[in-house]
């Protein structure tokens, strides 16, 4: 197939969809209880030099208490997905847990402000990137979730965006326009924290997607983090409302506050003094480990965390925050 | 006449850019201020998408990112990033707003890195986000952002969003959806938008306060001239008084 | 792009994403009133020498009230997306609606059997057909709805199938492997059947969606006939439900029963005896052409139709039926 | 020894190729009584799959439709034609039961037309739906049909559905995902699966009451032998109970 043009960018993972296929195939799909302790779920799914990628959108229903267990675990020399990524990846740099990055938006907390400590790792050199875009990653994962190895996008096309990517310029056997081939995304390993989800792993998830639904397809394996457990009969009652079945999933962790200090909808919102207090703490890098080691390495679990940071009360507060915003949806 | 800020002027301008009835992707801060002040003024019907996924909402109150629960608040639709931009990507998205560190003549924004090598950058900035995605895929891409000669660049160290490229056709050329570019730049000092031909950009109005030579001067290439440049029409009582009191009361924005 | 192997099939639309973009660029966005009768809808968005496709699987959730109203008013010379049609390709072809055919599934009613009528039309020679499969003509409205020219499916490669259509194989610039290049479908209109939709179009729908995301995000015009209307508000509080937003809808019809007299979850099972009598009364021509009269040429609206079926107490029926399989979930 | 029918017969042979874990797209009637039979025998934990978006639904009796309400009955998930397919591309389907009305030695199938002009054919069959799909993408096809030569072709009409293709390796070459292909065929006499190298139907098994001469003699091709040909194990009683009182009590199926 003629390639018209073509980024520079390295792909860190295999687009092969024979090669997924492979593993796919040796997949459990038994309906088993997947249900277990977060630490052991990153102990058996994530390692080091493997590929991961974070579900949410930024401070969004993001799983921060994983990402919180993955610096306590250690992990290193892993590729990262850093698609809409603000809050997990600015703990992912205090950990230095990847040396190679897939861009779409790094660094940046929105309105809150950067990150300090990232950009610093980024600038650092320590680090392979290849820049992409949020939909380009997107559109990446969907290849995957569809078992092809690209999916055409308009995007990214006379940019250096497209230049320092792994995307290719092709032009259409129908048409003769030219598109970006998006080359298939497939993460050894993703984590996606959800509303509700039954002990095999199938899952709901109220309000925005994301790119939720096709990352758990596109990945190898996938960590669930879940506010609450719900029975299968409740899941079977309302088939509908199923966004991840249990066949994609390898653990189910029930997490309350498992997005803590970022936003859930519909559960609580974002503690936004506490993610000031992060950012404000990144300026002296000796203030700043002493904040990791307390506010991390020196946690048990997530519990700890929260107990450090105003505990129930704190989490009270941030329900009724998202209580006001949500009234008649909550009690809807 | 009324007294207002920079901000609050651009916000202003910025959102009488946006008729009823048209869809609009949008980001945090102004951008989103500016699509609010809009619906509370002259476009009721203007339609609020943002990237993460919300269509539609009733904003209660300035959303901090573009997938807080705000964003999709009594929202008619809460789906997936992807749906929002294959939405823009079929053409039924007409406006969208973006910033950069630095702006060429044609409109091209840099918010990758300054300086050094793309590996080890000297400062290194978020990336496209969606920013690339929404100026390829919108028909209409505006930009507000202070006029300096440091953001206002011959050349940008990285074109992470396209603009209208190298002007002229080039745009088209590349690739990207027919109909679609930059649109119009609003600053503190002036409102540009782009010469038909050679795409470059070009002032159409100034600013209360400002001259000409105030625009070119900090602006780090040379601008081109509408035949008539106007006058900007300054913030009317009306729109500052919503936009300072039901847009943004805690003025997040406007107080920056 | 080197094209491997591509298929004799004429396209019956225009796979140009630019040129649909232009067409919906001009589009209302406006949130309007599009409640009309179903009457009104057909005569103003399906047009002779149009492509029509049509929602849901066969006889479940497939706006049949829509298609007794297409041969009312006499269609002629369409396109027609043969997907996963069972009664309604059978009534199209009773009424010679189309000559135009993408074929995935005709013809047959699955387990109850073959429609003679539509077989004898399809063995005519009247139909200009294109073959395609049930995920082939699925991955072409995708394309469509993410605004591109073609996606990428592995199946149909080595067949007549493929030859016989309108695909063509491409070799992948990442992986060297063959897959096929589907081209984008843009229908000029699709009709799909809902449970709850309010009167500016944003529509739920319960159980499988079939195709039905895609297709109405792949039509220039969809006309919408839900079971029931439901408030705005009630739309706004829950929009993880929405599954069709408004700005793709031109039209909203309140149709109860409109599927009938197939299958819509959760509201109605099938009327098999009256399906039964349909295909029984095809044998026989002349038998057919009264049957056709009575059931719909002489019908005002589905009213008469329904009241000639059994009416009111028919479709209590009905419902006691679907309900006993759905106790729970009708409950729940 | 218990007294069958035809169809009971191959029922539940077929079920007995579904292992305990597995996945299967499978469409109405036979197939999916052999796949409601396995779920109540050997294999509790088959996960069945429809290709209009039903997942593992606890079927309550036969659907009659692929897409009717007890495809999802209290599934685990309903959802797209397309997710269905998808989860068959990337890998996740084990198995699938095909059908046509005609096959060829290599397991090709054809459901779309007999006789004439493409565009003015003899006999218009339903064509493809979802089994072109399903057979390209799940990792073991399988057949059951009755045995006649009129079904079991040297040259099918048209190819609907991919089976080995031409044989040797012609199916992979063709481009379809790696490790797929037609498995095993059932019918009213034999059972028979594929020669590794030739990829050339051959006989496995013989069922009671046949002999090796009776296949042959019924199939329009000749068939492979394998070295050592069996006798099909016949329905157990307990097969025969179940599936005539709790899978098929109308005798939809087994009745025909």
């Amino acid at each position: 197939m003629k390639v018209l043009e073509e980024g520079k960018g390295r792909l860190f993972t295999d687009p092969d969809p024979d090669k997924a296929r492979e593993f796919f195939r040796h997949k459990s799909r038994k309906l088993e209880n997947k249900l277990m302790p977060l630490k052991t779920a990153i102990e058996k799914f994530v390692h080091d030099g493997e590929y991961l990628a974070i579900g949410g959108f930024g401070a969004n229903r993001t799983p921060i208490a994983a990402c919180h267990e993955i610096l306590r675990q250690g992990r290193k020399r892993m590729g990262f997905a850093g698609h809409t990524s603000t809050h997990d990846f600015q703990i992912l740099c205090a950990g230095e847990v990847f040396d190679k990055c897939d861009i779409a938006y790094i660094i940046g907390l929105e309105a809150r402000g950067l990150s300090n400590c990232a950009r610093k790792y980024m600038q650092s050199g320590k680090v392979e990137i290849c820049e992409w875009t949020n939909y380009a990653l997107a559109a990446r994962l969907r290849a995957a979730a569809a078992g092809v190895s690209f999916t055409l996008t308009r995007n990214m096309m006379g940019t250096d965006t497209l230049s320092y990517s792994g995307g290719k310029v092709i032009e259409c056997p129908f048409t003769g326009k030219k598109f970006v081939a998006q080359p298939a995304l497939y993460p050894d390993i993703s984590i996606i924290h959800v509303h509700e989800a039954d002990i095999y792993g199938n899952c709901r998830i109220k309000g925005i997607m994301i790119a939720d639904d096709d990352l758990a397809r596109a990945s190898k394996h996938v960590i669930i983090t879940t506010e609450r457990l719900v029975p299968n009969e409740e899941i079977r009652r309302d088939p509908t409302a199923t966004r991840i079945p249990y066949y994609l999933v390898d653990a189910v962790c029930e997490v309350p506050f498992g997005a803590y200090p970022g936003t859930m909808a519909y559960e609580y919102f974002s503690d936004e003094p506490h993610l000031k207090e992060w950012l404000k703490s990144e300026d002296d890098p000796e203030k700043f480990k002493a904040f990791l080691q307390k506010n991390i390495y020196e946690c048990k679990d997530h519990y700890d965390y929260i107990e450090l940071n105003g505990g129930i009360h704190k989490m009270n507060e941030l329900r009724q925050k998202e209580h006001m915003l949500h009234k008649e949806v909550a009690n809807g | 006449m009324a007294d207002y800020n920079t901000m609050e002027l651009m916000i202003c301008v910025a959102s009488r850019e946006l008729d009823d009835g048209a869809t609009a992707g949008v980001g945090t801060g102004a951008p989103c201020a500016a699509a609010m002040l809009a619906q509370k003024v002259g476009a009721p019907n203007l339609i609020i998408m943002f990237e993460a996924g919300g269509i539609s909402p009733l904003l209660p109150e300035m959303p901090i990112s573009v997938g807080d629960s705000r964003t999709f608040y009594k929202a008619l639709m809460a789906t997936s990033m992807g749906e929002i931009m294959e939405t823009c990507c079929r053409g039924f998205v007409d406006y969208t707003f973006l910033g950069g560190a630095q702006m060429d003549m044609y409109g091209n924004l840099n918010s990758t890195k300054i300086g050094g090598e793309h590996q080890k950058p000297k400062v290194r900035l978020p990336g496209s986000g969606g920013a690339n995605d929404f100026a390829s895929f919108c028909w209409r891409m505006m930009v507000m952002t202070p006029q300096d000669s440091r953001r206002f660049v011959e050349k940008v160290d990285f074109v992470t969003t396209p603009g209208w490229i190298k002007g002229g056709n080039s745009r088209y050329e590349a690739g990207l959806p027919l109909g679609t570019g930059p649109y119009k730049i609003i600053t503190n000092m002036a409102v540009m938008d782009f010469e038909p031909e050679s795409k470059r950009m070009r002032i159409i109005s100034i600013n209360p306060g400002y001259s000409l030579k105030d625009v070119q001067d900090n602006c780090g290439f040379e601008l081109l001239q509408a035949a008539k440049i106007t006058d900007t029409k300054p913030p009317t009582d009306q729109e500052l008084r919503i936009l300072r009191e039901e847009v943004d009361p805690y003025r997040y924005v406007i107080g920056r």
